[in-house]
């Protein structure tokens, strides 16, 4: 099994979800992120002092799929996170020993 | 042999002037508590927005705060309450151009209100000045919640400038300054129901329009205008498509409860007296507020089956709106009445924006529009003599829906001109992705909130 | 001929209205300032608990304001200041339903208090209604602290119109409105230490009870009534188990500063006048609550090694509540040890729950029972004339100490009976599976904030 | 015969007493809104801290609350305003040794202020000790901004105790109280400019110091303690390195709100009567605050390209302060240039901190002292019959720098010796881990938020 | 080594970290997530408008360990972490290349 | 490809994330963490209730790299993060398949 992990701009979230969802990905995990990239953050002022911002709000997700699943579910996610522009993020891939439904204690494939 | 006559009047002048003290209290107060109104509005609405937007929507209140502050003693108090009348719309800027008239004491006194003689209900001119200019503020703030998340922080300043000027004024004059929309003898109810004129030459009109705090004046005329600003500016991106669910809805109950607290210096301040009439709007006010978020509350349970805070929060300015016009003039019993209708009529009316599709983002012509047409028509049946329900006939009913059409044809129409002005010059809207990225950075450079920065992530 | 009478009336009829407007412009604004102090109880508490109850917290409070401004014109204030008197406990609520005969003017003229005559201490009787509204809403909103996070929104509003109606009402009627607890004729005091007829058919008690702005009729009353319902309502899921620190500890010192501010209304607004006597009061209950805030602090310093900031919130409380019923009749320097006192003991008061067990989720009878009591017991030692300190003799004290447990078991037994006849029939609580995830979801289908919609994880 | 000298009097004494209750109803109100302004400098200064230091922030403020509400009615309002002057610094502390001449009552009448007679400013002087008690508090608090985020608050509580006891009180007692800076005989400026005595003997100086409301007493006053206190005290861990941006500022913009509507007490109070002196100090203050504000944002915008939020805020407090000392004798033309003007320089002098080094934490230099002097000396220039450019001459400019300059030397040199003192022994400073873990645990024990408790990652 | 994830309901959290301290774990790493799966979210409701909201709130709980430890860990926390409700979760295992304690510099199992 | 995963101490992020970039680090991904381990928490007090609250704010970094550099990103971690006292926190290094990135869908090496 693997799991897929993406840091994607929050703004595409719901497209990714409702995108892995049409492909048959039924669960997965987000979680806040700040990037910190090619992309340039901002700059605050307060009291007309600058504040730097170089962290970058994004979301990742992390889904566990079956090994044959990873190379589709990278592809769809890539697809429906990408705008084109600087920041769009990264999805990255990593094996796994195993995985277990926590309700059942089921194992493998079966747990995702 | 004693001076009766003078006796009589030295202690009388004296005492008058005990009234002045009193009445003065009360309506410094007033003023006070109006002008937290605007603030309270901004938590309300600022509660309601996205995270990213709230800083903004703070200073669109702030904004009209700000700016009514300078304009009004400039030419604002005096275009809305001078004496000169201009074809019934408004009186001359001029006449008392930086307050001139009012800040100067003559022999030591200034001037009282209202009117020339000292009687129970005068105070000082002064302190009028500043109770009408808290309603000229929080009428102009109101606007803001159509609008909200999108527009520039410049072009707000100067729409602000140019609506108070071109119509909240105007219609102050015209309803409350003896203009068109009042009962004097150039208005249109006396041209239409005639009047005749009585001692000392005062006009007696056969039939006067009621507003006795701003139904029309501020809550219609406001409602109007959210409507053709948004109508003109158009929808915030993602409209109907994304929820744009509240961020903070302690800050939305906590705007709710500063505005059911401010109103009081709204409504038993209209009355310009510490006196009984007081107590009675605060006591109409308190019952068809409550009454109000009743009603609101009740249709949600039924409808949706919960109650919520921010439907409880909206039935409770609903509420107030409504009882606006009419606080002095209805029973306690009719204010519940009239707060029951107005809670109810107000949650339905929310759904219309969806259905109609205009991104009237924070319900301001659900709210100030319907409530405040609500307690304008009501008055034709609740009022305490000239209501139907109170055997008045229906004369008092036709006029009060003729001075809001009016209100809101004049309202709809300068607003338009105004709005549209500003549009095809210097704009009105961020870009999309600045608002997509929040208006707040956008517009000042800032983030709302950072609960983060001792971990280190916060830049 | 000069008719000296008709001047002197004249003159002294203008005078004495003077004290009208100054009387009626200090009422109505103590009657605004108390109504805020519930939506400061409301941030008081709803700071307190977690993020997932606040807004019901919040609409608990808010519930208390709408359902109690709807009935207390409608049969509230007649129970309470009507004039006909039922055994001692309360009047005819429909004497003065919907406030028939004190909205109605008599000939231009409504009603003063008190009494007929107008005096240096009139105000319109309209006031007088809202003034005590204002204490109704707040004294039953005070119960929803002892309770939170786990009951039905719409078995509060319930509790709430029954316990104002029979808790409240007769109570504001036994201490104030001339029933049991009063110095009247037909009053417990009487009945034990006599008194005697004075000139004008007036009563002349030789001990009169002293509660000057509430400490029985809110403070004891609310305190015992939350003990009641918590120990009938039960435990929340988890208690003693987790901590359940405040979620918004800024929103618990938001809160407990609106109550400084809002009670000066209720302190120095129950003077009935803008007079000396209102600045005495006021000095007062600074003095206290200030010396309270101190008493609490320096008791946690001893204990626990640390000033916290939810101890000064709750000791700046905990002095308001103790001096409410002395604040007329204590010199300054014993309403710095009367705040110290109660400071200090309600900080140790608020550990009996966890002692005996019972869920007082935010302490409101550690503080507002205890507070209360240590009010109004210390008036029979430190009173100006009649308490023990100032050669008074015991008789105050020990009146002071019977109206307390009279009230108790009154209050206690009634509320008790409402309590349960709720438990019984709709039932008290949301289900556990529900408390677990949040009242707020439960009951409002609302959750209080949203930081991270930007992110896109806010749905 | 009649006896029209009584008619007279009693008529007048019953017409006057209206007066007492007129303006006793204004100033029991301006007192409230006052001490209102204490929790808006807590809310205004916390949220521009960051969330770890926010509790603290308010502790400060509290603390003030509570220690001078105990030491003023003790021994703070008789060294300011008693009767006996010691070289024209204070008066004595045990004339009025809590209070007790002032709230005894003489045949049933306590005193009044202004002065013994009764005239139609007069209000009951138990309502002056709780006006004073309110300045006195915010004055102090306000320094705390200077010194956030790293000082122990048991050595603040002491501090506070102090510097009201040798810093406030005898500026007040200068300023206000008849001492060295007022018009008195024996003060600085009847020494430079001479003066006469007058009818009753009442002496007039030929040229009157003018402060109003406190732009002395409090800002100048408070602002040069602020930047003592943090020279010795030092600059937190990490200034000018970590930028320490606010993490509330929708707190940051409540402050200066609730500060705004307070204000209104703080300078419509200072004419101690409900007249129309009053409604033109409102009209001066809010002309002033909204231009000020216009001010801050267009040299913003002007150097930084964004109108930020924390600039209006900031803003609207310089021209509160500003406008303080000269609300009653600057026309609103004046006003708002005077309003244009401070919010200008203010926004520039904020940035000396880091050009000078030293940290001003939440900027009460560049705010409250910079403001205060702008107000104080452009009465010089703007002031209705005194000023230069309404042809006064130099005079009033020359002692209003004098006056300032004194205030400075004076409160400077006290507040150094109180915070050397302190700093030698207790010491001021937490420790710099304490520091950068947060000042809210090391003082307090307690953390602000805990959104997640129900997350379970609470704890 | 190996990395153990755990996916839990936030209320499990106590009892899941006490157990693991009893079988031996003494140190973890914990996070907020939001999950999506076949446990459904609910619906808030603002105005008359339905706001649905999918994402579920859950703890991520990240277990760095000894090869051998890792199934008696996700044993534990499958235990512990279930209710018997659909939504209780996942348990993932990972293999890990290394591991530093960042104080000493130690690696390996040294660094647990 | 290795996925190099580092729990600090959240005072220590800017030092790390400026030595990082001196290194040559252009990327990284940060999240809010809570830690659990030898370092013990703090008790607050609440109406004299004590409340121990035993969760350690933490920050998590992630950084994809090459292979090659995954121990040098350790050590400049591990360096610059370290305080000398307990809770400095852990780095840890798991191999990855691939990484893609968004933008651009480019994989491996070059998406980094
Ligand atoms: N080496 C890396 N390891 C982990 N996350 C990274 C790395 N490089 C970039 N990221 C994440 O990807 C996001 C986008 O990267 P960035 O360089 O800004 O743009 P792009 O990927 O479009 O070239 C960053 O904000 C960060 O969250
Ligand atoms: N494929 C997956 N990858 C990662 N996390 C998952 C995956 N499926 C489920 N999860 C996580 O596990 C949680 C529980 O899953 P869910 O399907 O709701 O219930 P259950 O595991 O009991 O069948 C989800 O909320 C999500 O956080
Ligand atoms: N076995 C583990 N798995 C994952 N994270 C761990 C583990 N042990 C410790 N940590 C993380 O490292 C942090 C520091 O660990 P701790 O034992 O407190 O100190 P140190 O690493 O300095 O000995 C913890 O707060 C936790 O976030």
């Amino acid at each position: 099994m693997k799991l897929v992990t993406a840091i994607i701009q929050p703004h595409r979230l719901d497209d990714v979800k409702s995108n892995l969802e049409l492909t048959g990905v039924h669960g997965m995990t987000a979680s806040e992120a700040k990037g910190f990239g090619r992309q340039k953050g901002h700059t605050e002022i307060y009291r007309g002092r600058e504040y730097a911002v170089d962290l970058v709000p994004k979301v990742r997700l992390e889904i566990v799929c079956d090994d044959a699943d990873a190379a589709i579910i990278t592809e769809v996610i890539t697809r429906s996170a990408s705008t084109g522009k600087i920041g769009d993020g990264k999805v990255w891939i990593m094996p796994l020993d195993d995985v277990v439904r926590v309700r059942t204690g089921e194992h493998g494939v079966a747990a995702i | 042999m004693i001076d009766s006559g003078h006796i009589l009047l030295a202690a009388d002048i004296t005492a008058q002037t005990g009234f002045l003290a009193g009445n003065g209290a009360w309506m410094l107060t007033a003023a006070s508590f109006v002008l937290l109104m605007t603030p309270a509005v901004a938590f309300f609405y600022g509660g309601m927005c996205r995270s990213k937007s709230i800083l903004n929507m703070l200073m669109l209140s702030a904004g009209a705060m700000i700016v009514v502050s300078v304009i009004w003693p400039l030419w604002g108090y005096s275009m809305a309450f001078g004496t000169e009348d201009y074809i019934g719309l408004f009186s001359d800027p001029f006449e008392n151009f930086l307050l001139n008239s009012i800040v100067e004491s003559h022999d030591g006194v200034f001037g009282v209100v209202p009117g020339a003689g000292l009687h129970p209900e005068s105070y000082a001119g002064t302190i009028d000045v500043v109770f009408q200019l808290t309603f000229a503020v929080i009428a102009v703030a109101l606007i803001s919640g159509a609008i909200a998340e999108r527009v520039k922080f410049s072009t707000w300043l100067i729409f602000v400038t140019l609506w108070v000027t071109f119509v909240y004024a105007p219609m102050a004059h015209m309803v409350w300054g003896g203009g068109l929309l009042s009962g004097e003898e150039n208005s249109v109810s006396s041209f239409i129901f005639g009047g005749n004129t009585g001692e000392r030459g005062k006009w007696n009109a056969n039939v006067i329009p009621h507003d006795f705090a701003g139904g029309t004046v501020v809550h219609i005329n406001a409602g109007i205008a959210a409507l053709v600003t948004t109508l003109i500016i158009g929808k915030r991106s993602g409209f109907k498509k994304e929820t744009m669910r509240p961020h903070n809805l302690p800050f939305v109950m906590l705007g709710a409860f500063l505005l059911w607290f401010g109103w009081f210096g709204f409504n038993a301040g209209s009355t310009f007296a510490a006196n009984d009439g007081a107590g009675y709007a605060w006591i109409s006010t308190s019952a068809a507020t409550g009454a109000a978020a009743l009603g609101w509350l009740i249709t949600e349970r039924i409808r949706d089956g919960k109650f919520t805070s921010l439907g409880a929060a909206s039935g409770i300015v609903a509420g107030l709106v409504a009882i606006t016009p009419a606080a002095d003039v209805v029973s306690p019993g009719f204010a519940i009445l009239l707060g029951l209708i107005a809670g109810a009529l107000c949650c339905l009316a929310v759904g219309l924006k969806l259905r109609f599709n205009y991104d009237d983002s924070l319900d301001v012509v659900g709210v100030h529009f319907v409530g405040g047409l609500v307690g304008t028509i009501l008055i034709g049946f609740f009022a305490t003599e000239t209501g139907m329900f109170n055997d008045g006939g229906p004369k008092q009913l036709i006029i009060q829906v003729l001075i809001a059409l009016i209100a809101i044809i004049y309202s709809g129409v300068i607003t338009t001109i105004i709005t549209f002005a500003l549009e095809k010059t210097i704009g009105w809207r961020v870009t999309e992705e600045e608002e997509i990225l929040g208006i707040d950075y956008a517009n000042h450079g800032e983030t709302a909130y950072d609960f983060v920065a001792s971990s280190g992530l916060g830049k």
